[in-house]
């Protein structure tokens, strides 16, 4: 991946123009993903769930627009969005949603399992809070190796619950490791509100392990880069961990099929957000300001990635199902150097 | 008789008990105004209130935990696990104190709880929403296993469980919960630990737990086209287990097929199995077989999924060959 | 139990006298209990393993002496303490502790499983945090059944690495249910420093949660004994949780087994500890100065409740193992009131 | 040959792993200075230092979720979990996280962890510290796990653990770590999947596991003085487990026991034993035996414990029982 952006909103915006457009492109990505995505839902060509990330593009771009394709992520069950900001593909995304060959999990996983090892996506996870020690463990793991590679781990507000996390921020505040805990709060946990299930404070209970707590506008994709920025190189040198707790919101509903979601939320809250806080809208709206780009460059830009998206879709819905004998490959993976071993041995 | 969904037939059987039992209570994730994502406990929250229907935070752990300590302290805890899959998440709490209190303190104390929870495949939900446990926790003394197969069983089950004074975990079939059958409207209970015989036959015995039932009904069907008659029996309970009736069955049939959900290995189908083939050795015509789920984690992919599982028709065709004899040849 | 003391520390002590007594006495019944079981282990009469509470009784008694036998207690595998300060007797808890039949649980259960059901002990526990969730269990069954029941949760220092506590915590302060969370940090948990084992402060990890903490001196028995009372009153009127560390320490090895220390914990600080700090020895000067005992009638309890131990020890020696036929008792309780239901059903 | 103790030849294999790959780290409560409660990790933090000998808060679902996360990225983690009874915390790490990785991303991760455990009552340490879980995690695909029954098979099995790509479980029996057996100074590997016949035998097959491999050699003893020749098989590994040895051997004998300390439902006996009575049918003449652990929590007191395992006296009566052929007359 190319050299980051040091993103600071308002100073020399053109300099950083190829950074600004990078990732003003990603959240556009998220965000047609994400309408492709539940169109497949609503148009019942996708099997099973999915939960949505749309409204949450800024958290997942600012941060992983911080990271290299060394350092880790973890993701959680609404993970499209930190998959493709870390720099994921449409095609193997779509036919993994789909059950496909070719999915990046050869369809095994689906939109709860995408992992994208290639680019440090260590994986989503369908258990709330499951990857809180994944993450820690390949932050340990690149202290361990004596490599500088930092850990994102993903996960929402519901997941402060799971005593889990309490276990691990207190080893990695011990032990010093390179992981930044992100907690996107989107104020609901599936169809309860943050206020409901979360007593005192987020950002005090990381503190209280000693850990750096940051709260950051998750709308403001600069605002996340730069924090995010700093923190991995602090974690990079040992100064870590850290926790930032970001505000933020989703879209639609806990899952695509969550339709009527009046008893638990208001619709009125639902457009002052889209009107007001949008994160793609209003990074466009700050980019022609500053004259980075025009809004025919936005339109086009959206056009291109509306187009590769269909796209992308057209080859999942075309593409072949894993075959048969699949079906028990993969539960275990070869040794090759145990079995050379043995047979020299048993020689 | 009306008809209901199993889905109502859970709810109908808490509502009841809540009403005849004060101390009975609900706690779980989005269990009040969401009535669960499944729907199954709608409307309870209104007629009992947040006191008794208790919203938690994503704390598995937690909220079992202190079912436990409310259950050994007057309270009788309904504790809903979301998806079966998250049992990992409470097994200490689970195995370690729910289940051995009673036993560690010479009978003392007792934890009157029930967990309901689910199980089955086939919902494209991959491996970490699809699994079916419910072995596990048959291993473990001081736990009872209900596994209901229909709405009717659903209800009685549910009944019986909350009036145990002993902690019960019941599995429901995530993909029955729409399933109707003919429940009555009088209040009935259904006993642990005896087996229900599904349908009457002479050639064969087919037992199934939970969706099992069915599957096992539905090969006996294809099978009676071919003239093979086969008992479907249903252990409802698989702790306790009726191991009487399952037996007296095989005695008369002299050929037995176990199918469960639950992988094959190490699971459920080799518990009934071994029992039948020790217990009614001199009676077998041919080997007791079992048709677990593939000992494979769930596939998302539903090219794939749908190999995991058993079928009527799998289930038929390895009763034919039983019945035909053809395993004995394989041995 | 009688009315407890509303003890305040150089406030007319002979008035408080029979409080202040009964709490000694707690503690050297505790303190011989506790020698007996050690001499027991020492000599191979007792089976398996335990682990000494010696050095810990103020805790226990300053705790227990503020709640009644409706009050709830969970205790640990260091539990001894709590057992006989929640006011069990010593032959069933001598009894239990050699597998006997007249022991609390029948000999099922051991030392790290005694539980005294009719003076409210909920049971020790043999996984480190395992009773956190249900003493805030037994707090929520309270609250729901209407009582103003208090439950107290006995844990130490390292069990505060359990996340299960976590999880608890913030349901006990969502919905201010009456527990005291009451860490007994001793320093240690096993062969382990805490602080190398606790990052940051634990009085900061409650307080994230909203929830109010306090520290205080767990070798000082009124110290420890007024603030509960006052977190007890106060919790019974719905202004709980609370949570307390008690500075403590203990006499032993981490069990009786553990006696070569040094590699972990130095002969000094023991004897520091023991020479300055012994809870009992410093209230028995206490008392004295303050008129309300002499030194020989300190002798004379002493004398007494060692030969009451003693004299418990030789009968659970003489005691009767459980019948064979119990070994498959037990597992399940019976449900008498499902049983009827069901005849009367299928009559 | 020299003679060591179990402890001293798991401690080898260890130290001998991570001489050899510097990827390989042990992590666990009190496993440095202390070298765990059992001392079998002593003097290893002294060689390999605390980067890779690192000792935990009291965390298990935190650390084995760390070691997950290690081994997804570059690294070998030894989990040490002190005692078995403690796998019920991390069972979510270890079931929905280690065992599903490889398969839900297609084969692109995979998680080479071994997690060190142990088993066995009769140490009088009560329900939560005695219990023999191995059954569960066998029930769990993607899983591995070794039941090593002496000190040269610790040593063989924890070597070919460590070097094996995917999560392997091993269980030690705690009452065996100062068991000496007679273990070669030169390197080996023992592969998985390969049982031991122990002791060859005509009349009746043995199979034990973990410590039941010395009962079942002590029956085998026993048997020997009353004229009944008892073949002895270690399965080394119950996942995967060597079927083809098993069956050839039953279907030499015609007669089987299956011995283990788990409790005896829906555990370790039913599922062999279930593959007996289905494969090695036709040869059978007298139904497959199951010794388990009785189905209770392991109860403290000394007088009711050893009641609840498994004795070599048992276990020679039910052989005898079964080669008398009475075991016919109760079908
Ligand atoms: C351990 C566990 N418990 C419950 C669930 C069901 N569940 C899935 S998502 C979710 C809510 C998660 O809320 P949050 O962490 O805030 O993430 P968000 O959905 O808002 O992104 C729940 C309860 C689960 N998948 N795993
Ligand atoms: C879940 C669990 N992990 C580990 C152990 C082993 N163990 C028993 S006591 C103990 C130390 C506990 O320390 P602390 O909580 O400070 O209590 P203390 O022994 O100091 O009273 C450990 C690690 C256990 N019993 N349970
Ligand atoms: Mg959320
Ligand atoms: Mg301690």
């Amino acid at each position: 991946m190319a050299a980051k952006a040091a993103a600071k909103k308002g100073t020399a915006p053109k300099g950083n123009a190829e950074d600004y457009l990078r990732m003003y492109r990603q959240m556009v990505r998220i965000r047609a993903f994400e309408d492709n995505a539940n169109q497949l839902y609503l148009s019942a060509k996708m099997p099973g769930l999915t939960h949505m990330y749309s409204g949450q593009e800024a958290v997942a771009v600012g941060i992983c627009e911080a990271l290299t394709d060394d350092d880790k992520i973890t993701s959680t069950h609404r993970g499209h969005g930190h998959c493709v900001a870390k720099g994921a593909d449409f095609k193997a995304m779509f036919c993994e949603l789909l059950g496909k060959e070719e999915g990046y999990c050869r369809g095994k996983g689906g939109s709860m399992h995408i992992a994208d090892q290639s680019h440090g996506n260590l994986g989503a996870n369908a258990i709330v809070g499951g990857s809180m020690g994944i993450a820690t463990g390949a932050a340990l793991s690149a202290q361990l190796r004596g490599t500088d590679e930092v850990t994102v781990c993903f996960f929402g507000d519901g997941a402060t619950a799971q005593g889990l996390w309490y276990e691990v921020m207190n080893m990695a505040a011990l032990w010093k490791l390179p992981v930044i805990y992100a907690c996107e709060n989107n104020g609901y946990s599936e169809y309860t509100k943050t206020e409901e299930i979360a007593a005192g404070s987020l950002t005090a209970r990381a503190e209280a392990f000693g850990i750096e707590a940051h709260k950051v506008d998750g709308q403001d994709v600069l605002a996340v880069n730069e924090l995010t920025q700093k923190l991995v190189a602090r974690a990079r040198k040992g100064e870590g961990p850290f926790f930032i707790e970001l505000d933020t919101y989703r879209y639609h509903g806990h899952h695509v099929g969550d339709i009527n979601r009046e008893y638990y939320r208001a619709k009125d809250e639902e457009s002052e957000w889209k009107s007001t806080r949008d994160p793609i809208l209003n990074f466009g709206k700050w980019l022609t300001e500053q004259g980075v780009v025009s809004e025919d460059d936005l339109v086009a830009i959206n056009d291109e990635i509306r187009a590769d998206a269909e796209a992308a879709v057209a080859y999942a819905e075309a593409a072949r199902y894993p075959d048969a004998s699949e079906v028990d490959m993969h539960v275990y993976v070869d040794s090759p150097e145990l079995d050379a071993a043995l047979s020299k041995q048993s020689a | 008789m009306r008809e209901i969904t199993l889905s109502k037939a859970v709810n109908e059987a808490i509502a009841e008990e809540m009403r005849r039992d004060p101390t009975v209570f609900l706690i779980g994730e989005d269990v009040a105004e969401a009535g669960t994502p499944f729907k199954v406990l709608a409307g309870l929250v209104e007629e009992f209130g947040t006191k008794r229907v208790i919203d938690t935070p994503i704390s598995e752990p937690g909220f079992t935990g202190m079912a436990v300590g409310a259950a050994l302290t007057g309270s009788r805890p309904i504790v809903d696990l979301m998806f079966g899959d998250f049992i990992f998440l409470i097994m200490d709490q689970l195995c370690n104190q729910a289940a051995k209190a009673c036993y560690m303190s010479g009978g003392k104390l007792n934890v009157p709880l029930v967990l309901r929870t689910n199980l089955g495949a086939t919902r494209r939900s991959a491996a970490q929403h699809s699994q079916s446990l419910h072995a596990l926790v048959a291993h473990i003394p001081g736990l009872k296993v209900a596994m209901p197969s229909s709405a009717y069983e659903a209800k009685g089950l549910m009944k019986t469980a909350i009036r145990d004074n002993n902690p019960v975990v019941i599995f429901e079939d995530k993909l029955m919960y729409q399933d109707k059958a003919p429940v009555p409207e009088e209040e009935y209970l259904i006993p642990f630990g005896k087996a229900n015989i599904k349908r009457e036959g002479t050639d064969i015995t087919l037992i199934g737990t939970s969706s099992m039932v069915q599957v096992a009904e539905k090969a006996a069907a294809l099978l009676e086209k071919d003239g093979i008659s086969a008992e479907v029996i249903d252990p409802r309970t698989i702790v306790p287990l009726d191991e009487e009736t399952i037996l007296a069955s095989v005695r008369k049939t002299s050929r037995a097929i176990v199918i469960d959900e639950g992988h094959q290995s190490y699971g459920v189908t080799g518990e009934i199995a071994s029992r039948i083939s020790e217990k009614a050795f001199y009676h077998l015509d041919a080997p007791v077989l079992r048709m677990g789920a593939m000992d494979v984690p769930v596939p998302f992919s539903p090219a794939l999924e749908d190999l995991t599982v058993p079928t009527p028709e799998a289930v038929a065709e390895r009763a034919r060959q039983s019945v035909r004899g053809e395993l004995f040849d394989a041995a």
